[in-house]
């Protein structure tokens, strides 16, 4: 049991028994669970059961309600819209094994597999523990033949607070919330089209302006260098420096 | 018109007239017309460009919807396409009267994912640099208050006093607003020699700030018939609109993260209280704010005299590489909590920064506190809620 | 309703205040009014507020050392640093050396209108060629003429303080300035007075 | 009234006029000067203005000549007329008042003998125009803020009104210079020096004179028809150029004009002890007594605007009908039962 009100940071064995606990509360509704050492534990349950989770734990006493979000797992087509050529050289001059060694892996903490994953974050002030939960949000056809994001409940009448946020979810991500009475954007105009957060929505910032980090000196063309070479040495000895 | 139709009539327009009256918690028998009125988004009181569109019925308040995204900036998309250390270039920039304490959570973040710990003389210096953003965001609190609830001079003590603290911090960090000087792994730089006394002479000063607001503000007699049981919020609502800060605490919610989810700085070494109050209303919110300026006083004193020595900086490659994974950190910021969900996929940059802001649940309350008040209560449940605007639109 | 204390306590804070603003000194002058002192504002145009040392105003450029590497425009969050050179051909450092190949800078802009003064380009700067001054008065009426270029960008080097020492349990080192105005601020002319051979000058083109 | 010079009625008339004329500007821009520039400056650590003439005096010049400059807006729902007679009205308003003040036993443009009866009077109709400019402005903030200035009208007035009646029953006339000689041939248990200021013993009435000024003047505390902060300047929130320009001054020589009611009402007015009171030198030495004392009352009357929040429009009700009217009443009763007994 997460116990410990006198220690600031629990440690594993907290967060560990937490999961377990946690685990059997919810029981099918958990997929997984994972425990990162002194940082966080993470539940990734079942999306159908998304609120009903919502619910329990916030009857366990996680009423604290932190923040609701959703990560989009793609590559970006466009990449970092930075030359490459800067990560390459990163990478050379460095040269060490951590950063060869973990070049674009994905770790997904509490696993899965969806393109989208819907994040949240409860606290539990008694118990002063706190808890991720995760769900994949699958895919689903839509009528024009393209694949969204599967709708998913909406936890507004479990923490009246998740309200924004899943405002906030649905315009940046394009996920639907099932029961959520106003899903109008809450950042961008009425009139504005796509999903800003979506990995395959391109910042046109970094793609109307060349990046200035390209080399641009200009070299000494081949023909005169060894010109060059023979003018500067031969004013060097003459200038008295070579005696 | 049969009489069943009647009925259904009689029956829809009653549902209707209690639905009002449940709603607007105002006497609907009054034939009163109701008025649209945009507060914002160029208004004063919402320093910022927030609008709040009300339902009046009179001078008193049917719904309060607040409208934001005049400022939005993207910067959760912003950060994926940068590196970690130009992300705390924009991270500065979400609540811009505490830039230090922003860039703290992200890079501690970021530390987890590499699995650095800074030296404990750079976590010293990070948590003098976190508390005194917090003083120079507060004051200013401390002062808005007044002009929200009409006196003009308690800001210009806000301004003159926290202009002490913010030259401390340029002094350290060479930015007033801006310092950008966390680092994964330390700091920029040491601090220069002189600076621990001049900063308790400053720390002086602004006690006897909290003290000149108590007397000037907090003690008026006025100010109390303003703020007083003015916009409550019951703890269990506070939790679960995701309040934080001094506005959860005010709420009867004894949940600090500095004290109860440190995630190592060093403010478990010092001898420093939460404090919190019963009321939930707007007095309360600037009592609670008032008590941990003179509290945050206190825990910086206690720092300068106990800044171990060493290095300040462990040892990271010059270019930054963070492994893959996900890590949520999140601090006690002056606005409340302030948490950076940070997803690397192992590259230079972030893959992915969620950024909880703590306005951005702090004015989520908004329609639900406003019913039923006053125009005048609009500005004191604004002010007293106290957000930053770059902080609710990022 | 209002009971007194609260009320005149309020009025004693701002007649101390003004007291305090009026009337600065103690002693014998007690009663000589001085608001000049007593006030904290500052008259800006007449006199001028000094910025801590460290302060982050203005980013000047020693040119000489600078190679044209290109790591602060890459490292720059907003794109605002241009930089273009050419290689010249030095004469050796002392004798019995080769030739050296040398990049020279030919631009150096920084887009103040861009810059957020985070100052990653100073830190990331390997030959310490970039500098902070707190120098602020740089203004311009048209947003395109904050776009200053190298020769501005060295004169400012002028304005650069020493290095702070540090408090006691530091062990950082305190950093050196480097020497400023070996020459007339043009350090390509500068090496090419020193018998440097490049595309720009001499053969080339 | 004595005639002065020997002069005739339209000579006379049209001196009194370049007077008064003179008089109120001076009047707002020395107090707007004093109070509203240097000294809020003073009491929050500023310095104030320093450019504009020999420090900053001629500021507020500056910013007329600023204002007259600027574009004569009007919204294009207001109602032209209101919206243009608005200003107008206010500041005739306290144009008005200035009438009768008296400065001097020979020093007053008319001495009325209903004086205080006008003076209250004339002055209730600067809210006439606040309404009007709440409402001609077609801005919802202005019309809030003519509203809550309506609301005050009724709720000040009446205490204002019944703490004036103590000082009439005490000097038996409504004519202000006979309010000045009671207090002039006063005594105090026969100590007659100083007279018999009647801040003495019209104290509760003096309180709620200058509480019941500071809601007519809309002076924080009780500023909600302007409340910057809220409305964005209420009733004024739409005028530009010179017609805000006649708001401001009407505001600040108002509140001279009720500093100059309250001297004469309370403090003894242009009376110097020791002097005849109809002594000719009062003419010259009364109205600069009238001046200090005049600054006295305004720097309170500022003092106050400086310090303190504003309160809600109905806390400040509650206030009026709760404390204020009950007192002035309890007051004019005592002093009855004084008047007749003593």
């Amino acid at each position: 049991m997460a116990d410990d009100t006198g220690d600031e940071q629990p440690g594993d064995e907290a967060r560990e028994a937490l999961a377990a606990e946690l685990s059997e509360l919810l029981g099918d509704a958990v997929v997984e669970s994972h425990v990162e050492a002194g940082q966080n534990l993470w539940l990734r349950v079942d999306i159908e059961l998304w609120r009903a989770v919502m619910a329990a734990l916030r009857d366990a006493g996680f009423a604290y309600f932190g923040f609701l979000s959703a990560i989009d797992w793609t590559d970006a087509p466009e990449g970092r819209y930075e030359d490459t050529e800067f990560d390459a050289a990163g990478v050379g001059e460095e040269d060490d094994e951590a950063s060869s060694a973990t070049a674009e892996e994905t770790v997904r903490r509490g696993g899965g597999e969806t393109r989208f994953q819907l994040l949240a974050q409860l606290h539990s002030p008694a118990r002063q523990a706190a808890v991720l939960i995760k769900a994949d949000v699958p895919e689903a056809a839509s009528s024009d033949g393209s694949s969204a994001p599967a709708s998913v409940p909406s936890i507004i009448d479990v923490f009246t607070g998740a309200d924004w946020h899943e405002r906030e979810a649905h315009e940046m991500f394009g996920l639907v919330f099932d029961g959520h009475p106003n899903l109008a954007p809450i950042y961008l105009p009425t009139e504005f089209e796509g999903h800003p957060l979506r990995k395959d929505f391109p910042l046109l910032a970094r793609a109307v302006k060349p990046w200035p980090g390209v080399v641009d000196i200009e070299e000494i063309p081949p023909e005169l260098e060894a010109q060059l070479e023979a003018e500067v040495m031969a004013e060097f000895e003459a200038s008295g420096a070579g005696a | 018109m049969s009489s069943a139709t009647a009925a259904t009539d009689l029956r829809s327009q009653q549902a209707y007239v209690a639905a009002q009256a449940a709603d607007a918690r105002v006497n609907v028998e009054l034939d009163t017309g109701d008025m649209t009125l945009n507060i914002g988004p160029q208004h004063p009181a919402t320093h910022g460009t927030l609008r709040i569109a009300c339902q009046l019925d009179g001078e008193q308040v049917i719904s309060a919807e607040p409208l934001m995204g005049y400022m939005h900036r993207g910067y959760e998309k912003l950060c994926e396409v940068r590196t970690y250390p130009q992300c705390t270039t924009l991270i500065n920039r979400i609540d811009w009267l505490g830039s230090f304490a922003n860039e703290v959570p992200f890079i501690l973040a970021a530390e987890q994912l590499m699995g650095v710990e800074a030296p404990p003389r750079a976590q010293w210096i990070r948590t003098i640099l976190f508390e005194l953003s917090r003083i120079a965001n507060v004051s200013l609190f401390l002062g808005d208050m007044g002009v929200q609830v009409g006196a003009l001079t308690p800001v210009f003590f806000a301004f003159r006093d926290r202009e002490r603290v913010l030259n401390q911090i340029e002094e350290v960090t060479g930015g007033r607003f801006h310092p950008n000087f966390d680092r994964i792994g330390g700091l920029k730089d040491d601090i220069p020699r002189g600076w621990i006394a001049e900063t308790h002479a400053v720390m002086a000063k602004m006690r006897g700030f909290c003290d000149e607001m108590e007397d000037l503000l907090m003690g008026n007699e006025i100010f109390q018939t303003r703020c007083r049981s003015v916009g409550v919020i019951p703890g269990d609502v506070a939790l679960s609109y995701g309040l934080s800060g001094a506005n959860l605490r005010a709420s009867g919610v004894d949940w600090d993260l500095r004290r109860d989810a440190n995630p190592g700085l060093a403010w478990d070494q010092v001898d420093w209280r939460v404090w919190t109050h019963p009321d939930g209303d707007s007095f309360a919110r600037y009592w609670v704010r008032l008590q941990e300026t003179r509290e945050a006083t206190k825990i910086v004193d206690q720092l300068l005299d106990g800044i171990p020595s060493g290095p300040i900086m462990a040892k990271v490659p010059r270019i930054i590489k963070v492994p893959a994974g996900e890590a949520y950190v999140s601090t006690e910021n002056p606005l409340g909590e302030m948490g950076y969900y940070v997803v690397s996929k192992g590259g230079l940059g972030p893959f992915r920064v969620k950024i909880r802001t703590p306005s951005f649940s702090n004015i989520s309350v908004v329609p639900w506190v406003m019913r039923g008040t006053y125009v005048p209560d609009i500005i004191t449940i604004l002010g007293s809620l106290y957000f930053i605007l770059g902080d609710i639109d990022r | 309703m209002p009971q007194l204390p609260g009320l005149l306590k309020g009025l004693g804070v701002t007649a101390r205040t003004a007291m305090r603003t009026l009337f600065p000194k103690r002693g014998m002058r007690t009663l000589i009014p001085a608001p000049q002192q007593g006030s904290v504002t500052v008259q800006y145009p007449h006199e001028k507020e000094a910025p801590p040392d460290r302060a982050r105003g203005v980013i000047a450029l020693h040119e000489e050392n600078c190679t044209a590497c290109m790591l602060c425009s890459r490292s720059c969050p907003d794109w605002c640093i241009y930089i273009e050179g050419h290689k010249v051909k030095a004469p050796p450092r002392r004798a019995g050396g080769a030739v050296r190949t040398v990049n020279v800078v030919d631009r150096f802009d920084i887009d103040y209108a861009l810059c957020m003064y985070c100052g990653i380009c100073v830190e990331v700067c390997p030959f310490d060629a970039l500098f902070w001054t707190p120098e602020y008065e740089y203004s311009e009426p048209h947003i395109a003429d904050l776009l200053h270029d190298r020769i501005r960008l060295s004169e400012w080097m002028e304005t650069v303080p020493e290095f702070l020492d540090y408090e006691p349990g530091s062990e950082q080192k305190v950093r050196k300035v480097p020497e400023f105005g070996t020459d007339d601020f043009a350090p390509a002319r500068k090496l090419e007075s020193d018998g440097a051979r490049g595309l720009a000058s001499g053969a080339g083109s | 009234m004595t005639d002065l010079l020997g002069l005739a009625y339209w000579a006379e008339t049209s001196i009194k006029l370049g007077v008064a004329l003179i008089v109120i500007p001076t009047a707002a821009l020395m107090l707007g000067y004093l109070f509203l520039l240097k000294m809020m400056a003073f009491m929050q650590s500023r310095l104030g203005p320093q450019d504009v003439g020999p420090y900053g005096t001629l500021q507020l010049i500056a910013d007329a000549v600023k204002f007259l400059q600027k574009e004569d807006i009007h919204p294009a729902a207001a109602d032209r007329r209101v919206f243009r007679a608005a200003p107008v009205v206010v500041l005739a308003s306290s144009f008005l008042l200035f009438v009768v003040l008296p400065t001097g036993p020979d020093a007053v443009v008319e001495n009325l003998d209903t004086g205080i009866f006008y003076a209250m009077a004339v002055s209730s109709l600067s809210v006439l125009g606040v309404l009007m400019a709440g409402w001609a402005s077609a801005n919802k903030y202005a019309l809030l803020g003519g509203l809550r200035a309506a609301g005050q009208l009724i709720a000040y007035e009446l205490p204002l009104i019944l703490a004036v009646m103590g000082v009439v029953i005490q000097a038996d006339s409504l004519n202000l210079q006979e309010i000045v000689r009671a207090q002039a041939e006063g005594e105090i248990f026969g100590f007659g020096l100083i007279g018999n200021p009647f801040i003495l013993t019209q104290f509760i009435g003096f309180l709620i004179f200058m509480i019941s000024a500071q809601a007519e003047l809309t002076q924080t505390p009780f500023d909600m028809p302007v409340a910057e902060t809220e409305l964005v300047g209420g009733f004024h929130v739409e005028y530009t150029g010179f017609r805000f320009l006649l708001f401001f001054m009407a505001e600040v020589a108002t509140a001279f004009a009720f500093s100059a009611l309250a001297t004469v009402m309370f403090l003894g007015g242009w009376w110097i002890p020791g002097f005849d009171f109809n002594a000719p030198a009062l003419n010259v030495l009364g109205p600069v007594v009238m001046l200090v004392k005049i600054l006295v009352v305004a720097f309170i009357i500022f003092w106050i605007r400086f310090t303190y929040p504003r309160l809600r429009e109905d806390q400040l009700q509650k206030f009026a009908w709760k404390v204020l009217i009950p007192l002035s009443l309890a007051n004019i009763v005592v002093t009855g039962i004084f008047k007749v007994v003593l």
